[in-house]
């Protein structure tokens, strides 16, 4: 409970000792009633007095919080005590000779047990015991190594990790990268042995020249090429992806890369999270074995100066979720569309690895298709459907002469979308069309 | 009173018993062969050797045992047959008894544990004869070179019955003159020159024992850490002992022909004097850490010189010994605080020079202010400006943040929760270890600094302005006293603790002894603690009493009325 | 009444004397089977049942209930040893007194015989006694007021969990244990056969013993100044830190866990520790960052051989091994 | 005509007996008898899933629309692997805030604490309650043919309890009720998710409820008619079974909702739900909690009838009320202490299988943070047992010839302090670090020793045991016994008695010696020993009473009023350990909403600190017991009328015969 919280407790004691000052109440009046000779209306009103004051005092219970409804209450059994000296003035002046009844005793008796049992509880020494922080392990004293890596591996896979399925992070790499030796998608490089290959890799003639040279600004991320180091050549991939492209994966004759800027929408990694990947990349290969880490460790004021700019830093246990009321523009952006698709008037999306989106003209030539084997008939239905279930007809890339690779857009976008956001989205994408000029 | 007389006579019975015990030593005081090795026991010794001494005594016994390069002091090497606690002459080697009363009650003050209490009777024994045989040197079954006097002590000459503690004797009360005459063979016999001018070990810096390894005089202000005084460390009889006999390996001679027994008791005496009498925990054999430093509510200013007698504190712990003197203002009293090396984080530091410190504090609401003072034994203080000695108070950084019993991690505290360190750094002014002993002492540079700690890689110096100072410090004849003081509260509220009145404070220590090339988490530290800022005694303390008794009075009545009533209806037949 | 005060003045007496007479002779340093403080209790009741049949005192029961009480209280206060903290002094306390209640109560008709001098006392029956009590309650009343408004401090109690329940893996070292699973590697036979054998002696012969032989060389370059020598937990630093290391020899400790637990207890050390077990203040060292892991494994196979206690383990695994054998 | 009554009073023990053995029979045999019982349906179930898979793997080669299979987190094959089913849920949701409503007042999960303990406690009377009325009823129709006055008596009895039961009834919909909106408006995010996997028991639920209350009315409604004929009677007391069982199976239902939140099974890592039902229902606390459920219901009953009549006694104005309300408060006490006896083996058993489910939530509730609850648990046992043994002892003073045996209680109360105090000492001792200091370790040198398990089933079983003498002496008090082997008689039973407190306190000091995984095995015979007592004493000391003369008769109606106040402490301490117990089993799941599945991420993720706790806990025990008075008070409305109406009857109707004991 936090400090500023009712006590249910106290408020329930002030409730039934305002009951117990209605029951003192009628047991007056009953027995002015039943004898002659008493004034009704004085020790009437009198107690009817003592009702109203305790009623007020348990109303008055309801705006307090812990710590003063305990100081509140001993008022309040202060009035009590006094409404019992006033009873026995009563039954004294009345010569009534008469025992509480066996309610009120009892109920004393279970009041004592009950408060005693309570009071026990809190005699014994307290101690709370707050939830462990969200997605991993607990770290008591600085960050090791270890858990920054740990970190990156998160960002790469997400917090959770199934066997058999292809769990993807904040950073969506495993939709186009693989990880382990002898798999291939196809799309981008195997990363395995990465941390090996960069330091070779930046002595490379090719890397010095290709496709813009060392000291020359690469025009899509506006930086600077600069590697010297492996780590250097790890970030650069990470921040420039077209400084360098490995062969056979890039456009326009392997000089510009598919892969999206990572420290730009919609990924936007903050630099710690950059390097808590290459980290990750570093060490992946040897597993348990950091040596090989160049990055340093992230200190307080980094991450508490990076907080300032990037307050969510723990996005990347969340699942990507869009409820429709963000706007277009934005939604497609948090799903991640313009990493490989390139759609007309949404601002960034230019990706090549999935169709071109000019789904008004498009989709009918799709329904038509011969290949074609979905349930959609209609151009809302057929962007509908590809959307949910990818898998349901792959187009055909008609530049390299071949299909797109099936089962690289993720399957799980029916979790990601609200009812009301896939129906705004099919509604948009099923209206882009190719920009007049080239139409 | 008859009943105190009565207790005095039984306490009288376990010194009688004493005295008792020592009389065989009188008899066998001529010349004897060393008691021979008893060879039956040496395969059960060898067992109980290789399963427990082996760790640091070493296969051998050469006192090369995993463990030894991380103590101080050493364990014992036996190859050469020198053992320290003895009855025999020095140089002799010792009674089989000697033997295995250290076996039993192992070494206070060094690593050797009592193995009594684990091993039986006959074990020790017998270990104690696999030892002898560990001795390569010389023989204890060599009847024809090796001879051994058994010494006599006499007995002790006072009966001493002043301060009571349950299950521990204090010794004191034996009479001043004695003392006295303690002091001057003290003098007469040069002991300062190794043992410092007021007896804690402060003399020399250079001593080496027989092989090389550096070694330092006894503190007598600490004599629970007299080697051979477990289980009764105030009795004078282990210093009388060790004075005969010397200690062999040692630069400790004896002074069996110098000093006569009479004046070897009266110097026990005087050295016995100067060790304040705690709670001695049995387990540990070192005194009872006390986990509440409480702060004296002072009216006015608080003293700013460590002179000054409102900072005067009696040396005996006032719980057992009454207060031999007034003190001016309320009587305070210093708190022991056990130190121990870092040994847990970083560079670890497993030879601390300094094992306690002595804190005492008051406080002024008219000044808002508190004072701490640290006193600690130290033996010699560093020269060197990189390694400066220090000492420092460590405090939870955010206290309104904290918990129920939680806190900072206690070694310059955790990434989430900082610790607040204000740390003394300094050098002594003209200064140098083999000075002859100074009774004027000696004035300290000091520099404060002020630390936030977020674990120990993680220290930054606070950018804000200094806000604790250490008002008045002197070192003299081995013993430092750092004076600090700050205002309760300061204008930096995000890394200073603000310190609150009437409530308990987590606070712990640290020292670093430059000689010893301290530094950073290289040190001795303590646990947490508590503090308070005592409040004053209340007024209410003056009408509430007859309140309550006034309302009491009134309950009676009302009882006495109820029951009359409850009487009278029972009587009437109007209740059951 | 006469025999009454008899019996309450032989009870006090009884009491006075024995505390201050006998008391100091049966508390010995070293006890023995006769001389020791709980035959010295037994014979306070011995000499009290005795006198009281021998003088045929018969005693009401309110003074019985009175010296029931009291020689519970006595009992917890002077004759338990060593002392126990104030918390569980108050809650066996607070059990006696219902012992006490059960025993005067346990008819109406003993009720109300403890009833009866109380109420004459009240009515005033008993006038002196009711003069004495009634004017020196009060006074213990504001005596009591008087003494609990005085400032008084002493440290707060501080609630630790020995054992706190351990997470269900740990990573060492970069690698990740489950602790449900994880056994000692090392453990390779079983302890009980090395009994005899010595470190550093048999190390060379037996593979298990140069194990125990490596687990001790650490335990004593880096565990011995707090567990101490003997496993004890009285190392020579053990006094300087609270908790207080733990003793190895005490059944309470690593004989109740199993040594996975302990895999997880060494590697994190007092900062791995949850809230409950106060991490902050304990001294054990995340071992991961000064030792291997394999001299972690070692050292618990030696802290086993040495204090000959037998690691936990669970009955499903116990039953496999029975069913091998 | 006494020893008649006796022997059918009698009956109850045994009935007690026999029923508490089969409830038990799961828990002493299960692993021989479970662990096969599991093989088969496991062996089934694998033989199915083999042949799916099968199926899938053709159907993967003909391109099929592939099916996802995944782990259950919890059921596992013959061989240890986990069991897998078809997906057919959705996962876990990671809440967030949104997924959480709140009042500022006070945090969301207590207000659903609070809803929930309330709506339990009426569940609890309402299920206890005609399990008495069945018992009272079936005892009064088999007293008919002896004893017609005694067995009307019950009869009446029976009849008043349902009244009260049936008013309690439609307060435990509301509050039921009150509950789900609680869950649905707090907790949304977590609802729904439940709400997937356990769909079709909801259904269930409700139809149940449905069946329950179609029961219920033509019990209560139906009683009159239905006592006319001997036959219709039978049926009649059938229908309390029926009713019983219906009540059981719906709280068997609820139970699988809170022993899914805590040991799930049936689902994935992910809690995506495998298809099969059952295993989300019966997961592993399931049995467990259901038996320690039942039990502890009817000693809550016993509590909450104990109570009641303990009221009505002191506020009686005539003889004959005060006769009849001890006679009941008795009859009562006696059901509820029959219950008390074996709830601790069936809270063992749960313990057993908590730990096997994760031992880290054993060791968080016996040694983490949720050990001092324990503690306070062990207070509350302790009260139990004073209480009871209080009560017993004051009941024996009204009977003639108990002062025989009353000279002993003092020591029964001695040996209870004892084994108390060992039974209460805490494992972590809270200390101030000098007391540390001086105690040399945090270990005790003496009672430490009382702090671990071995020492504790000592004193509880000693415990235990103790009771169950004071009962066998309450048998006995006005019994001058004349069967010719009376000597032997009490020899033996002084025998079974010694040698199991022999056995008990070997076994204890024993268990000290052993590594702690044996140490475990030895709670077994300690507690057969204790069951021994029970059975063998009991038995022998009834068939001792053939042809026995008495000493005089119980004077019903003399009750003192320390006994009667402890039978409120039974009742409040019932009420409040109840609460306590029902707080640990679901805050050891602390920042879970079901274990390693659905994390709870609202700002109550917290444990909270044991004084809260506590205060949290006073609350709802006197919350419920006004309410309790509120429902007696409405039941009394209508039972005024029919007082009114009996008094026109003129005094023809002879003193009950139990009344004049």
């Amino acid at each position: 409970m936090l400090p500023e919280q009712h006590d249910i407790l106290w408020t329930f004691m002030t409730i039934m000792l305002t009951v117990f000052t209605v029951i003192a109440f009628i047991n007056v009046i009953k027995h002015c009633r039943e004898q002659e000779g008493i004034n009704t209306k004085l020790w009437g009103s009198i107690f009817g007095g003592f009702v109203f004051i305790s009623f007020l005092c348990t109303r008055h219970m309801f705006t307090l919080v812990q710590g003063e409804q305990l100081i509140f209450i001993w008022t309040q059994v202060g009035v009590i005590f006094l409404l019992l000296l006033v009873w026995g003035i009563f039954f004294k002046s009345a010569q009534i000779e008469d025992q509480s009844p066996p309610l009120i005793r009892a109920a004393f008796f279970w009041l004592v047990v009950g408060l005693l049992l309570a009071g026990y509880t809190n005699w014994l020494p307290q101690q709370r015991s707050d939830p462990p922080p969200k997605g991993g392990a607990q770290i008591s004293g600085d960050i090791t190594m270890e858990d920054y890596a740990e970190m990156g591996r998160v960002i790469v896979f997400g917090a959770k990790q199934v066997a058999g399925q292809k769990a993807i992070g904040k950073g969506q790499c495993p939709l186009c990268h693989t990880f382990d030796p002898g798999d291939n998608i196809g799309r981008c490089p195997n990363l395995f042995g990465v941390e090996e290959r960069s330091h070779t890799r930046v002595q490379e003639e090719r890397y010095l020249n290709e496709p813009i040279k060392v000291g020359e600004t690469d025009p899509a991320s506006g930086i600077k090429k600069y590697a010297k180091t492996g780590e250097d050549y790890i970030r650069e991939s990470l921040e420039c992806p077209s400084c360098y492209v490995v062969k056979g994966y890039g456009k326009a004759g392997d000089t510009k890369s598919p892969m999206p800027v990572i420290v730009k929408p919609p990924i936007s990694l903050s630099p710690i999270e950059v390097n808590a990947v290459i980290a990750w990349l570093q060490s992946k290969d040897t597993p348990g074995d950091f040596s090989k880490v160049t990055v340093p460790l992230p200190s307080a004021e980094d991450s508490a100066a990076q907080a300032e700019e990037a307050p969510a830093e723990e996005e990347g246990d969340k699942p990507i979720f869009v409820t429709g009321t963000e706007d277009i523009q934005a939604m497609i952006n948090t799903l991640g569309c313009p990493l490989c698709h390139t759609i007309p008037g949404v601002e960034g999306a230019v990706g090549e690895l999935g169709p071109v989106l000019h789904e008004k003209t498009n989709a009918p030539n799709r329904i038509a298709d011969p290949r074609y084997e979905g349930k959609a008939t209609n151009t809302k239905e057929y962007v509908r459907e590809s959307i949910l279930d990818p898998g349901a007809y792959v187009v055909m890339n008609e530049a390299e002469g071949e299909l797109f690779p099936d089962g690289v857009m993720p399957q799980n976008f029916k979790n990601m979308l609200s009812v009301e956001a896939l129906d705004k989205l099919v509604d948009f994408i099923s209206n882009t069309e190719a920009p007049p000029e080239e139409g | 009173m008859k009943i105190n007389k009565k207790s005095i006579g039984l306490l009288m019975l376990p010194l009688i018993l004493l005295g008792v015990f020592f009389l065989p030593s009188t008899v066998f005081a001529a010349p004897q062969p060393p008691d021979g090795v008893k060879k039956d026991l040496l395969e059960k010794g060898k067992q109980v050797y290789f399963r427990r001494c082996v760790w640091c005594h070493g296969v051998e016994g050469g006192g090369d045992g995993p463990s030894a390069e991380r103590l101080f002091t050493r364990p014992r090497n036996f190859i050469q047959g020198t053992f320290k606690i003895r009855r025999t002459d020095s140089g002799e080697l010792p009674l089989e008894a000697d033997l295995i009363r250290t076996v039993k009650n192992g070494l206070p003050g060094s690593a050797m544990p009592p193995w009594g209490e684990v091993l039986s009777e006959d074990e020790v024994i017998a270990v104690v004869n696999f030892v002898k045989t560990l001795v390569q040197d010389r023989s204890f079954d060599d009847t024809e070179d090796e001879e051994v006097n058994v010494q006599e002590f006499g007995q002790m000459p006072w009966s001493v019955d002043q301060g009571q503690i349950p299950g521990q004797k204090l010794y004191l009360g034996i009479p001043q003159a004695d003392i006295d005459a303690g002091r001057e063979v003290f003098i007469k016999n040069k002991c300062f020159e190794c043992h410092g001018g007021e007896g804690r070990g402060d003399g020399n810096p250079t001593m080496k024992d027989d092989w090389g390894f550096p070694i330092v005089a006894a503190d007598w202000q600490q004599c629970w850490n007299f080697r051979g005084s477990r289980r009764d460390p105030y009795n004078p009889f282990n210093i009388v002992r060790t004075i005969s006999t010397g200690l062999n390996g040692t630069p400790m001679p004896n002074f069996k022909e110098q000093i006569t027994v009479e004046d070897r008791w009266k110097l026990a005496a005087f050295v016995n004097s100067l060790c304040p009498r705690k709670k001695i925990d049995k387990l540990t054999n070192k005194p009872v850490t006390d986990f509440l430093i409480s702060s004296l509510y002072t009216e006015g200013e608080v003293a700013r010189s460590v002179d000054d007698p409102m900072w005067d504190t009696p040396d005996h712990d006032p719980n057992w010994v009454t207060k031999p003197k007034d003190y001016p203002g309320t009587l305070n009293r210093k708190h022991y605080i056990a130190m121990g090396g870092q040994i847990t984080r970083g560079e670890r530091n497993f030879k601390p020079k300094v094992d306690n410190l002595w804190v005492s504090s008051r406080w002024s609401p008219d000044e808002k202010a508190v004072y701490y003072m640290v006193e600690y034994h130290n033996r010699f203080l560093s020269q060197d400006s990189e390694y400066k000695d220090a000492v420092a108070i460590q405090w939870p950084g955010k206290l309104q943040d904290l918990y129920g019993a939680e806190k900072p991690y206690f070694i310059f505290g955790d990434s989430k929760k900082p610790v607040d360190i204000w740390k003394a750094n300094f050098l002594a002014q003209d200064y140098s270890p083999t000075n002859p002993p100074n009774e004027k002492g000696y004035k300290l540079d000091v520099s404060v600094e002020e630390i936030v700690g977020h674990g120990y890689d993680a220290l930054t110096a606070k950018e804000t302005a200094p806000t604790v100072e250490v008002v008045d410090s002197i070192f003299k004849q081995g013993r430092v006293k750092i004076l600090f003081r700050r205002s309760l509260e300061t204008e930096n509220k995000e890394t200073d603790i603000q310190i609150p009145s009437e409530s308990f404070i987590p606070v712990s220590f640290m020292q670093w002894s430059g000689r010893n090339k301290e530094k950073n988490e290289t040190m001795a530290i303590s646990t947490w603690v508590y503090t308070i800022l005592e409040p004053p005694i209340p007024d209410s303390i003056y009408y509430m009493p007859p309140i309550m008794a006034l309302i009491f009075i009134g309950l009676e009545g009302w009882l006495v009325w109820m029951t009359k009533r409850t009487r009278k209806m029972y009587a009437e037949g109007k209740a059951k | 009444m006469n025999k009454t005060f008899i019996s309450f003045l032989v009870f006090v007496g009884t009491l006075v004397g024995f505390h201050m007479g006998v008391f100091p002779i049966f508390t010995p340093k070293e006890p023995t089977w006769v001389i020791n403080r709980y035959v010295y209790f037994l014979c306070i009741i011995a000499t009290l049942i005795i006198v009281n049949i021998v003088l045929r005192l018969k005693p009401p029961i309110s003074l019985n209930a009175l010296v029931v009480w009291s020689l519970g209280f006595y009992f917890y206060k002077f004759i338990l040893y060593p002392p126990i903290p104030w918390t569980l002094f108050i809650t066996y306390m607070m059990l006696w007194s219902i012992g006490t209640f059960l025993f005067i109560s346990q008819d109406e008709e003993t009720f109300r015989e403890f009833r009866k001098p109380i109420v004459k006392m009240i009515i005033g029956e008993y006038k002196l006694a009711r003069i004495v009590v009634f004017a020196a309650l009060p006074i213990l009343v504001g005596f009591g007021t008087y003494k609990a408004l005085i400032p008084k401090f002493q440290e707060p109690v501080e609630l630790r969990t020995v054992h706190p329940a351990p997470p269900a893996t740990t990573r060492v070292h970069g690698k990740t244990y489950t602790l449900e699973t994880q056994k000692n590697p090392y453990r390779i036979d079983e302890q009980d056969k090395y009994q005899k054998s010595f470190p550093f002696l048999d190390a060379d012969k037996q593979e298990y013993m140069k194990n125990v032989t490596e687990g001790g060389t650490v335990f004593f370059q880096n565990c011995h100044y707090c567990h101490g020598d003997q496993l004890n937990g009285l190392g020579m630093f053990s006094h300087v830190f609270n908790p207080t290391p733990a003793n190895f020899v005490d059944p309470g400790t690593i004989a109740m866990l199993r040594e996975s637990f302990l895999f997880w207890r060494v590697s994190k050390g007092g900062p791995g520790l949850p809230n409950e077990s106060t991490p902050w203040s304990s001294a054990m060292p995340p071992w991961e960052e000064h030792l291997t892991t394999e001299q972690i494994w070692k050292v618990i196979l030696f802290e086993y051989w040495y204090t000959g206690w037998h690691p936990r383990t669970f009955d499903d695994e116990s039953s496999i091994v029975g069913v091998k054998e | 005509m006494l020893g008649n009554h006796r022997k059918q009073f009698w009956g109850l023990p045994w009935m007690f007996v026999f029923a508490i053995s089969v409830l038990l029979i799961p828990s002493l045999t299960d692993t021989a008898y479970g662990k096969e019982a599991f093989a088969e349906s496991v062996f089934a179930e694998e033989a199915f899933a083999k042949e799916v898979s099968a199926q899938e793997a053709e159907a993967a080669a003909e391109g099929e629309p592939e099916v996802e299979w995944s782990n259950d987190v919890f059921y596992k094959d013959w061989e240890g692997n986990p069991l897998k089913g078809i997906v057919s849920g959705y996962p876990a949701p990671e809440l967030e805030d949104s997924d959480y409503n709140t009042y500022s007042f006070a945090p969301s999960r207590i207000i659903i604490w609070i809803a929930n303990q309330q709506h339990l406690y009426f569940g609890s009377f309402v299920l206890a309650v005609p399990i008495f009325c069945m018992v009272i009823e079936f005892i009064g129709i088999r007293t008919r043919d002896s004893d017609p006055v005694l067995a009307s008596k019950y009869d009446k009895l029976a009849h008043d309890l349902m009244k009260i039961s049936l008013t309690a009834y439609s307060w435990t919909a509301i509050l039921g009720g009150i509950l789900l909106f609680t869950f649905i408006t707090l907790f949304p995010g977590f609802f729904k998710y439940m709400a997937g996997i356990f769909r079709p028991v909801m259904h269930v639920y409700a139809l149940m409820f449905l069946a329950e209350s179609g029961v219920l009315y033509v019990y209560y409604y139906g009683w009159d008619r239905m006592s006319q004929d001997p036959f219709m009677k039978w049926v009649h007391c059938s229908l309390s079974v029926l009713l019983n069982l219906i009540g059981t199976v719906l709280m068997y239902l609820a139970n699988s909702w809170a022993t899914f939140m805590q040991a799930p099974g049936g689902i994935d890592e992910q809690g995506r739900f495998l298809g099969n039902i059952w295993h989300v229902i019966h997961s592993t606390l399931w049995n467990p909690v259901g038996v320690h459920r039942i039990l502890g219901n009817i000693v809550f009953g016993g509590g909450i009838v104990g109570a009641y009549a303990a009221y009505h006694y002191l506020s009686a104005k005539t003889e004959e009320e005060k006769a009849h309300y001890d006679w009941v408060c008795y009859v009562a006490m006696f059901i509820a202490i029959f219950g008390l006896i074996p709830l601790p083996f069936a809270g063992y058993w749960l313990m057993k299988e908590v730990y096997a489910f994760r031992q880290q939530m054993g060791i968080t509730l016996m040694g983490g943070i949720m050990a001092w609850l324990f503690i306070i648990q062990a207070v509350m046992i302790g009260l139990l047992f004073f209480g009871a043994n209080s009560y017993l002892h004051n009941s024996m003073s009204r009977v003639a010839g108990a002062h025989r045996y009353m000279k002993y209680c003092k020591f029964m109360v001695l040996l209870l302090i004892v084994a108390f105090t060992m039974w209460m000492t805490p494992h972590t001792i809270v200390m101030t670090p000098a007391e540390l200091k001086a105690m040399g370790g945090a270990q005790h040198p003496i009672v430490g020793h009382f702090g671990v398990m071995s020492a504790k089933n000592t004193a509880v079983n000693l415990m235990i045991t103790c009771t169950i003498l004071c009962f066998l002496l309450y048998q006995k008090a006005n019994k001058k016994i004349t069967v010719p082997w009376q000597t032997l008689g009490n020899c033996c039973i002084a025998a079974i008695f010694f040698w199991a407190a022999v056995n008990i306190i070997f076994l204890g000091v024993y268990g000290y010696f052993l590594p702690a995984n044996q140490r475990v095995g030895l709670s077994v015979p300690q507690v057969s020993s204790t069951l021994t007592t029970l059975f063998a004493g009991t038995a022998i000391n009834i068939s001792m009473f053939k042809d026995s003369e008495s000493y005089g008769e119980i004077k019903w109606g003399t009750q003192s009023k320390v006994g009667t106040y402890a039978i409120f402490m039974l009742a409040i301490s019932f009420t409040w350990l109840m609460g306590l117990m029902g707080y640990i089993r679901s805050a050891v799941r602390l920042f879970w909403h079901v274990t390693e599945v659905v994390r709870d991420n609202s700002a109550d993720a917290y444990t909270l600190t044991i004084g809260e706790a506590g205060k949290i806990l006073t609350f709802n025990t006197l919350f419920v017991w006004v309410q309790f008075i509120i429902v007696f008070w409405v039941g009394s409305l209508t039972g005024k009328k029919a007082v009114e109406k009996k008094e026109a009857v003129p005094e023809g109707v002879p003193v009950p015969a139990q009344q004049q004991q």
